[in-house]
């Protein structure tokens, strides 16, 4: 079989060759192809992971020098989830993308940030962690200005200061690690944290919470989410929204959850998600421009994520997982699709575009549909994701879970008015009515988003057997 | 009233003559200074109620059309559209000397002379303007009239319409009453279909 | 096997419905006819559905347990009355609905409609109750979408109570499974029997809320008129029939058979002040306030609506007096509704099909131009006021008998006003549509053809021999009332046995027929009459013709507006509604000013959250 | 005259004698009227005449089919409550409909009026209608009110049954004087059923040309005089056997009959008309109150 | 006769105030402000004068405005068929002081014609279709003299002298012939025929 490093290398190999060939057309299949062939790597190694996690030695260097890696059954799925969306959004940037100079540029940042994603998921070594979350931030950066517009400048610097924030208080962790540790392997550290004093645990947790939490879009640090998000390319707001901060989510969690298992950190994280909840749904409701509006509601589904992860029980964070697959199909639809709404009507304000349902009747069923399913309406996926958290959540009880529950309740009433109101504006007496439809790559990559979210109910049941392993993956580090 | 007319009645028509006649519903059309005698002989001094005679509001629901003094010839159109609505046997009393032969007003370019020239009166009760007692004593000979069955004039609007059209026309020209009165007399049986 | 068949034609519709949408814009006939067939067929497998009455189908496995449906007396009953006014509403829009272009998906969201309605009835368990529920309420919003312009903006507004009674219920239901231990009724009833009172009360109102507000009870009615008013009017008459009426299925299913009336009746002080005494005065409120709002109405659909829910409150009144006579009225008068409503706006669609409009102060004197459409309502308004020998009447009989011996005199009185409120509007509506002089404009109006008029000729047939004769209906309901534990009605093809109360519906209209009779004699005694021209009229000398107005439609009830004025323009319920919707925008926007944009701030957050998240994991050991 | 040949002559010859009551009644309300105006007033039959005339005329006006169909519904469904209330010796009918059903039957002789009125395309009729619609919300409410307070107390809805209560214990046992609250509010609310003055403002006169009427001339307005004659004795009879025991034999209940409307004449011989609008006031302020006293009172110690 | 064509200016004139004045100084108010000396007391509480037809209209204006008679209260015509004139009669009143100014005018038969003065008082159009209606003067600038009153009438405008009621009378409608039986009851012999002979219009 081969090596799971290949879902560092292949992409870095990729984004090299891109910049030296320098042509578009050998960019754009270069980036197709790469995800497309670790998605393939990524089918071949599930069921060994689902057994039990897969150790990668590199180049034969053995602890505590060498950088231990290793592909479980979290890891394959997560690997699996990206590698295919961006294969998705790459074919949707092929036609949103106009014909720029540097196009070439934007895809090779693109490959740079799958690598780092794929490190993410894949490293055991805190330092290394260090590293590649590193590496996300700063593509990320590059990803969000590509505009060039002032918007864009101003919301990428932002986004910088708060990352770079970050990164200083995750070195601020590693260190403690290290001192306590005296490795960097997050196994050796999860023992020595077990002896060091409560007070030194609790300072090393929370600055690490707090400092891969920024990319992760915990409550009080994702100030930087709505502009970034809104005044990036769509394409690029699909991959943040999609997959990077949910995969820097799982990442923290299982982290947290192994690494600082010595402190229990779940209350704080549910008090946090369900503040994230009610924050995201109520400042989504005021607002008139369409992705900014989109981006409120990430911040509170990645609310409604982690209040599912920080129940503790392996049903929540099955939940979790299923409505993270969930999200990252219907929010990468929504986005794409807002993104055309922009291009063809060149507003981003939702009252411009009355009427564009029967100009591009299409996109705006896909739109419908995807915000069906993140409202939770069933017989769609969305419902059945939903409806397990909650149901995890009333398992568990106690007062804090059940206000979380009523607070996703009410949160769901907000999300769906502000989304049918976009779609009552879609329909509404339109202005002409000459059709003015997506280009058929883009279209093709929506549909299969806005696919996988309506029958995703489908997958249930193979997805029930797989979930189990997964869900373990982050309360066990092997 | 021709006389074939009086000896025809049945026996029935006798009887009902003679219950009809206890009650009569009049609508006044209160023009000129005659409208002024009505109310003594309504109330309590006269009492025109034991006869059964009772003030009505609408034609529909009137026996009797009581033209109380002078008609001018833009009050003669009401009158003749009020007295096509009204239900037959239906009878027009003219009141005082205004409608015999034009009264004090005999003179006047406006005002018509003779109102049987347009309408069939039934009765007229002479006097500028008659008492009370006259009204009463008017009334209560229309009540033998119907009681005898001679009070018939509401058919002669139908017999010789041409006649009371063609002064109509002479006095103010054609109007819309909605009434095609031939029609409506072939059609109720009293032009015996034959014109 | 018919059961699942029956569930799963109205899919199927849905599916070949989105395949021949293309077709729509060349020829809707197409299109119109399948889905009459559809239903049709969908009617006739409701009927050979009957024998499978009591046995339960298992269908897939979601979270633990399988959705099961089958069938039961009530669901029976229900299944029956969707079925048929479907099969009706289709026949009608085959001539009433010109351009299916303009409503693309008209029928699609109807056939998902009818799917949601079905199953919601047919659910045997929890789960697969609130999923219909959903399928049902989000099918009704995309129905309501097809109308006019102001149909999609009635339509967010109903959106919003919809998705409020959605979440509430799933609350509930997530509470029930988790204090009841499973989603089978069975199991749930028995835990209910001896839960302790706290879970009892929440899981109860949990339960009951959502469907009081998709039953459009008092205060929670304020989107229905706005939202069935716009949209095109046949979908309004089956919305205005059916629609409202699952709310109220709702409630019998859970009043009665889920929590069982023991358990509901430990909610309350004593046997006169528990949750039933809530309902009744809810109810009563339903009954008189919306119908005296209809009064002023000045569009024929509006006024309609508003009656709806009144009806509605009656409906809530029979059933939450829980005795044999006044359950047996509430669930005959959600059939006898269905049928005079449905009668009513059909004439105004046929009325709306030829004149273009609905404004009451525009129509007038259409008697002579279209008969058929005045019969029709005709028959219609003398049930919707609930005279005999119409349906309407027998119903209503036993809600007031059973409030009057019940011992609620002044909800009787309530239920009286509210029937007085009934006639006056109803009057209206007929008068200022079918009676007065006949506007210039309409001189040419034609009768509709023959297929808007059938469903209009059944319904008058249907309204009239369930007034004569009500036993049809009874036996029916005798049985449903033996499923919901209630001692069952001893009906006889009239009406009621002798001991329970006294009314036997042939007997008067019998007696009504031979002094019609009479009054025909009579009349024909008199003179010949002839029929004459509407400007033949006392107007006290004036001459009357097409130009001079002498019509009273304007302000009908003067005196009523002259009293009720204020109370009607600001009525306390809409403006606290209002209120909210300003106090949650208000709380939006305060939140919103948590992103302020400069990066000082976002700084400041960060190590605010930092110091705060290191006091809390301090506290907590 | 309860059953078989007895029951069949009775159902026949039951219409002529309300007829002839109902013009007796209406000739003695003239009369006093009359008297108490100091005038000698029209003969005692004078209602009778009146009908006559009216039918034996001629040229009858009509506005349509349902114009005709109207007028055949009024008197048809004055005489259906006239069969379904209990007099003397014939209670057959009241086995099959109870009070409410006999107070549901009198609402159909006015809607039938009201379409008929409304064919007859008269502004005039519309307004009478709207007004008569509009008053029936006054006295019809607070009368329903004083009968659910007296169902309630004897726990039947049957009006025989009620009479058979009160004629158990002779005087003592009437309506009236158990529940004297309930019997005057009833009163007030018998002047507005009888569209008497000072509630007579649907067929007022002088502003709207005695208002349904309008149009109806001829046999439309006999059969409006027959109806109004046959309505005259049910009104008072469901009064009577309400509130006053009903009545054993013809005699106590031609003197009760003529005891009742002389009150309700005299009331409307001195009386001027309440507009619309104050009319409603007044039933909301004074007889409803007093109704609602009666019930809860009944409430306190009935139940 | 220069006839004002401008649209009618109806402000309403403020209240005269000020202490009612007597006759005299009146007349002598009304000569001094409109420059017309012609006005005489004619009896307690009224004053006369003549105007000439074209100054009519400034005479108005001026008495409104400066001499506090705010209200026309008609406007009469007499027919001096001899004279071969019509006389309008232009009757002012002040509330204030409560006294009556009446000016005469007098205008040829032949073309009628007088200036309007509704731009003034918005009623006076109501006298001027009164006497258009019945003389025949036309006023100039009043836009709607349409007749109301005679609404059917064809003939000539009647009250003018040389136009007969009698005749016209005679010869449009006709009258019964009228034999009363009763009088021989009272005086036995007066039969009807003496009453036709003379003329009875005294």
């Amino acid at each position: 079989m081969v090596s799971p490093m290949l879902f560092i290398i292949a992409p870095l190999a990729a984004a090299f060759l891109m910049i030296f060939i320098n042509r578009r057309g050998a960019a754009l299949a270069l980036s197709l192809l790469t995800p497309a062939g670790l998605a393939i790597l990524g089918v071949s190694w599930l069921p060994a992971t689902l057994v039990r996690a897969q150790p990668i030695v590199v180049a034969s260097i053995k602890a505590p020098l060498g950088i231990p890696l290793s592909l479980d059954a979290l890891g394959a799925g997560m690997a699996i989830l990206v590698a295919v969306s961006s294969v998705l959004i790459v074919l949707y940037s092929s036609s949103y993308i106009h014909r720029g100079h540097h196009e070439v540029r934007y895809y090779a940042v693109v490959m740079i940030l799958l690598t780092s994603a794929f490190g993410l998921v894949l490293t055991r070594d805190i330092f290394n962690l260090f590293v590649f979350f590193e590496i996300l931030c700063i593509s990320s950066y590059i990803l969000v200005s590509w505009e060039q517009s002032g918007a864009a400048l101003e919301a990428s610097f932002k986004y910088m200061v708060l990352g770079s924030i970050g990164s200083t208080f995750l070195l601020v962790s590693i260190a403690l690690a290290y001192k306590a540790a005296g490795s960097l392997a997050m196994a050796d550290i999860a023992v020595a944290f077990d002896s060091a004093p409560r007070g030194y645990v609790i300072m090393a947790a929370v600055t690490f919470l707090f400092g891969v939490g920024v990319e992760a879009a915990i409550f009080p640090v994702n100030s930087w989410l709505p502009d970034a998000h809104s005044s990036a390319p769509s394409s690029i707001s699909a991959i943040l929204s999609g997959f990077v901060i949910e995969l820097a989510l799982v990442v923290t969690f299982r982290v947290l959850n192994t690494v600082f298992a010595a402190v229990d950190v779940l209350p704080l994280l549910q008090i946090i998600a369900i503040a994230g909840v009610l924050v995201g749904e109520f400042s989504a409701f005021g607002q008139k421009d369409l992705k900014r509006m989109l981006a409120y509601s990430s911040i509170s589904q990645i609310g409604i994520m982690l209040f599912a992860l920080s129940l503790g029980s392996t049903a929540g964070a099955q939940a979790g997982l299923s409505h993270l697959l969930m999200h990252a199909g219907a929010k990468s639809a929504l986005f794409l699709i807002a993104g055309y709404f922009i291009l063809r009507t060149g507003s981003r304000l939702i009252d411009d575009y009355t009427g564009l349902g029967y100009r591009m009747p299409v996109s705006a069923a896909l739109f419908g549909l995807a915000a069906l399913s993140l409202v939770g309406a069933p017989p769609l996926f969305g419902f059945f994701t939903k409806f397990q958290i909650l149901a995890a959540a009333a398992a568990t009880g106690g007062g804090l879970a059940w206000f979380g529950i009523a607070s996703i309740l009410s949160g769901t009433v907000l999300e769906a008015v502000y989304l049918f109101r976009v779609i009552r504006v879609l329909f509404a007496q339109p202005a002409e009515r000459s059709r003015v439809e997506m280009d058929l790559p883009a279209l093709v990559s929506v549909a299969l988003f806005t696919a996988l979210v309506v029958f995703g109910a489908l997958l249930l049941p193979s997805l029930s057997s797989m979930i189990g392993p997964i869900a373990d993956g982050l309360a066990t580090l092997h | 009233m021709a006389e074939k007319e009086l000896t025809q009645r049945t026996a029935w028509d006798k009887v009902l003559a003679n219950l009809r006649k206890r009650s009569l519903w009049m609508l006044h059309y209160c023009t000129g200074c005659g409208a002024v005698e009505l109310p003594p002989t309504m109330t309590s001094r006269f009492d025109m109620e034991r006869f059964g005679i009772m003030p009505m509001v609408t034609p529909r629901q009137a026996d009797i059309l009581l033209i109380t003094g002078y008609l001018s010839v833009k009050t003669l159109k009401r009158v003749i559209l009020i007295y096509e609505q009204m239900v037959a046997p239906k009878y027009v009393v003219g009141f005082g000397s205004c409608t015999i032969n034009g009264g004090m007003y005999w003179n006047s370019y406006t005002t018509i002379k003779a109102l049987d020239r347009y309408l069939p009166v039934e009765m007229y009760l002479a006097g500028c303007m008659p008492r009370p007692e006259a009204i009463i004593s008017g009334f209560n000979s229309l009540i033998d009239k119907i009681g005898k069955g001679e009070a018939n004039s509401w058919k002669d609007y139908y017999e010789n319409y041409e006649f009371y059209k063609k002064n109509q026309d002479h006095v103010f020209g054609d109007i819309e009453t909605h009434h095609d009165v031939p029609a409506d007399g072939r059609y109720f049986g009293i032009l015996e279909a034959k014109r | 096997m018919y059961t699942q068949a029956l569930l799963a034609l109205p899919l199927v519709g849905f599916v070949v419905t989105i395949v021949l949408q293309g077709t729509a814009r060349r020829s809707p006939a197409i299109l119109k006819t399948w889905a009459l067939l559809a239903f049709v067929a969908m009617a006739a497998v409701a009927t050979l559905a009957f024998p499978e009455i009591g046995d339960t189908y298992t269908g897939p496995m979601v979270f633990g347990s399988s959705l099961s449906i089958g069938l039961t007396d009530l669901s029976w009953w229900f299944v029956m009355m969707i079925a048929g006014i479907t099969v009706l509403t289709s026949f009608f829009t085959l001539g009433a609905l010109r351009d299916t272009g303009t409503y693309p998906m008209y029928y699609g969201w109807l056939f998902l409609k009818v799917f949601g309605m079905l199953g919601l009835v047919m659910s045997r368990d929890l789960l697969t109750f609130f999923i219909m529920w959903e399928i049902m309420s989000w099918a009704t919003y995309f129905v309501m979408q097809q109308g006019k312009e102001e149909g999609r903006e009635a339509a967010l507004g109903y959106l919003v109570y919809a998705i409020v009674a959605g979440m509430v219920l799933l609350g509930g239901v997530l509470f029930i499974h988790q204090s009841a231990g499973s989603f089978e009724f069975a199991v749930i009833t028995a835990y209910m029997a001896k839960a302790e009172f706290g879970i009892l009360l929440a899981s109860v109102l949990l339960v009951l809320v959502p469907f009081l507000i998709e039953a459009a009870v008092y205060p929670a009615h304020g989107w229905l008129p706005s939202a069935y008013a716009s949209s095109e009017t046949s979908m309004t008459a089956y919305l205005s029939s059916i629609s409202t009426r699952m709310g109220l299925f709702g409630l019998i299913l859970f009043v009665f058979s889920v929590f069982g009336l023991k358990a509901i009746d430990r909610i309350g002080i004593s046997a006169h002040l528990n949750l039933r005494t809530i309902l009744l005065v809810l109810a009563a409120l339903t009954a008189v306030l919306p119908t005296y709002t209809a009064l002023f109405q000045h569009d024929a659909k509006r006024l309609l609506t508003w009656h709806s829910i009144g009806q509605g409150g009656y409906m809530l009144l029979g059933l939450a007096t829980a005795s044999t006579l006044g359950t047996a009225g509430g669930l005959m008068h959600i059939f006898n509704y269905m049928t005079y409503v449905a009668l009513i706006i059909f004439s105004i669609a046929a009325v709306e099909y030829r004149t273009g409009t609905t404004n009451l102060n525009k129509l007038g004197g259409l008697i002579v131009k279209q008969p058929v459409a005045f019969l029709g309502m005709l028959f219609g308004i003398i049930g919707l006021a609930g005279i005999p020998p119409m349906n309407g009447f027998v119903s209503k009989w036993f809600i007031y008998r059973s409030l009057i011996l019940g011992g609620y005199p002044f909800i009787a009185l309530a239920a009286f006003i509210a029937t007085v409120g009934t006639i006056m509007s109803v009057y209206k509506l007929i008068h200022n549509t079918f009676l007065g002089q006949l506007p210039e404009r309409y001189n040419d109006v034609k009768e509709v053809g023959l297929l808007m008029q059938l469903p209009i000729w059944i319904l008058m047939g249907v309204v009239f021999t369930t007034g004569v004769f009500p036993g049809l209906i009874l036996q029916w309901i005798a049985k449903i009332q033996v499923g919901m534990g209630i001692v069952p009605i001893a009906w006889t093809l009239g009406g009621v046995a002798r001991e329970a109360g006294d009314l036997n519906m042939m007997v008067v209209t019998a007696v009504f027929m031979a002094t019609f009779a009479v009054g025909a004699i009579i009349f024909f005694i008199g003179g010949k009459r002839r029929i004459v021209s509407q400007y033949d009229n006392y107007a006290a000398g004036h001459f009357l013709n097409k130009d001079v107005p002498y019509n009273f439609n304007y302000n009908f009830y003067s005196a009523f507006d002259h009293i009720f004025e204020k109370l009607y323009h600001d009525a306390p319920v809409q403006t606290a509604i209002r209120n909210l919707g300003r106090f949650v925008r208000m709380v939006a926007d305060y939140v919103r000013r948590f992103f302020t944009g400069q990066i000082n701030t976002y700084a400041a957050y960060y190590v605010a959250a930092v110091i705060i998240a290191l006091a809390i994991l301090k506290e907590i050991p | 005259m309860n059953s078989g040949i007895g029951l069949i002559v009775w159902i026949i010859a039951y219409p002529f004698v309300s007829f002839s009551l109902g013009v007796l009644l209406g000739g003695y309300g003239r009369k006093l009227t009359a008297r108490i105006q100091r005038r000698v007033g029209p003969s005692w039959i004078q209602p009778f005449f009146d009908v006559v005339k009216l039918m034996s005329k001629k040229t009858n006006v009509s506005h349509g089919y349902m114009h005709d169909v109207a007028m055949m519904m009024l008197v048809g469904g004055t005489l259906l409550t006239m069969y379904f209330v209990p007099v003397p010796g014939f209670h057959y009918f009241s086995q099959f409909g109870d009070y409410i059903v006999i107070m549901y039957i009198l609402l159909v002789p006015p809607l039938g009026m009201a379409l008929g009125v409304g064919q007859t395309a008269n502004p005039n009729g519309s307004i009478g209608i709207a007004r008569a619609l509009q008053m029936l919300a006054g006295y019809e409410v607070t009368f329903v009110l004083t009968f659910i307070g007296f169902a309630m107390k004897n726990g039947t809805t049957s009006m025989y049954e009620l009479m058979m209560i009160q004629q158990s214990g002779g005087v003592a046992t009437w309506g009236l004087v158990t529940n004297p609250l309930l019997g005057v509010a009833a009163l007030f609310c018998l002047q507005g059923m009888m569209n008497e003055k000072p509630f007579e403002v649907v067929i007022a006169p002088h502003e709207i040309a005695t208002g349904p009427m309008t149009e109806m001339g001829g046999k439309y307005l006999g059969m409006m005089f027959i109806q109004h004659l046959i309505n005259l004795v049910v009104e008072l009879t469901i009064y009577m056997n309400l509130f006053l025991g009903g009545a054993t034999n013809w005699f106590e209940y031609v003197a009760k009959l003529f005891a009742l409307f002389t009150l309700v004449m005299s009331v409307n011989a001195v009386y001027g008309r309440f507009r619309t609008d104050s009319a409603l006031r007044f039933f909301w302020k004074l007889p409803l109150p007093m109704a609602a006293l009666g019930v809860i009172l009944i409430m306190i110690n009935g139940i | 006769m220069n006839a004002q064509t401008q649209a009618p200016t109806t402000s309403r004139p403020p209240a005269a105030t000020g202490a009612p004045r007597m006759t005299e100084a009146l007349v002598s108010a009304i000569t001094a402000e409109t420059g017309i000396a012609t006005f005489r007391t004619k009896s307690p509480r009224r004053i006369e004068g003549t105007v000439q037809a074209d100054a009519l209209h400034s005479f108005a204006a001026a008495l409104r405005s400066r001499v506090g008679f705010e209200h026309l209260s008609a406007i009469s015509c007499v027919d001096w068929i001899a004279e071969g004139e019509f006389e309008l009669v232009y009757h002012f009143w002040s509330y204030r002081d409560s006294h009556l100014v009446s000016a005469r005018v007098r205008i040829p038969r032949e073309p009628g014609s007088m200036a309007t003065i509704t731009d003034l008082w918005l009623p006076a159009s109501f006298f001027e279709r009164d006497i258009h209606e019945f003389y025949g003067v036309v006023f100039q600038g009043n836009t709607d003299l349409e007749r109301y009153i005679l609404s059917d009438w064809k003939g000539p405008p009647p009250m003018r002298k040389d136009f007969s009621s009698r005749d016209f009378a005679h010869e449009h409608f006709t009258f019964k012939d009228y034999e009363p039986t009763w009088d021989e009851l009272i005086d036995g012999g007066y039969h009807g025929q003496k009453r036709q002979g003379e003329g009875s219009d005294e």
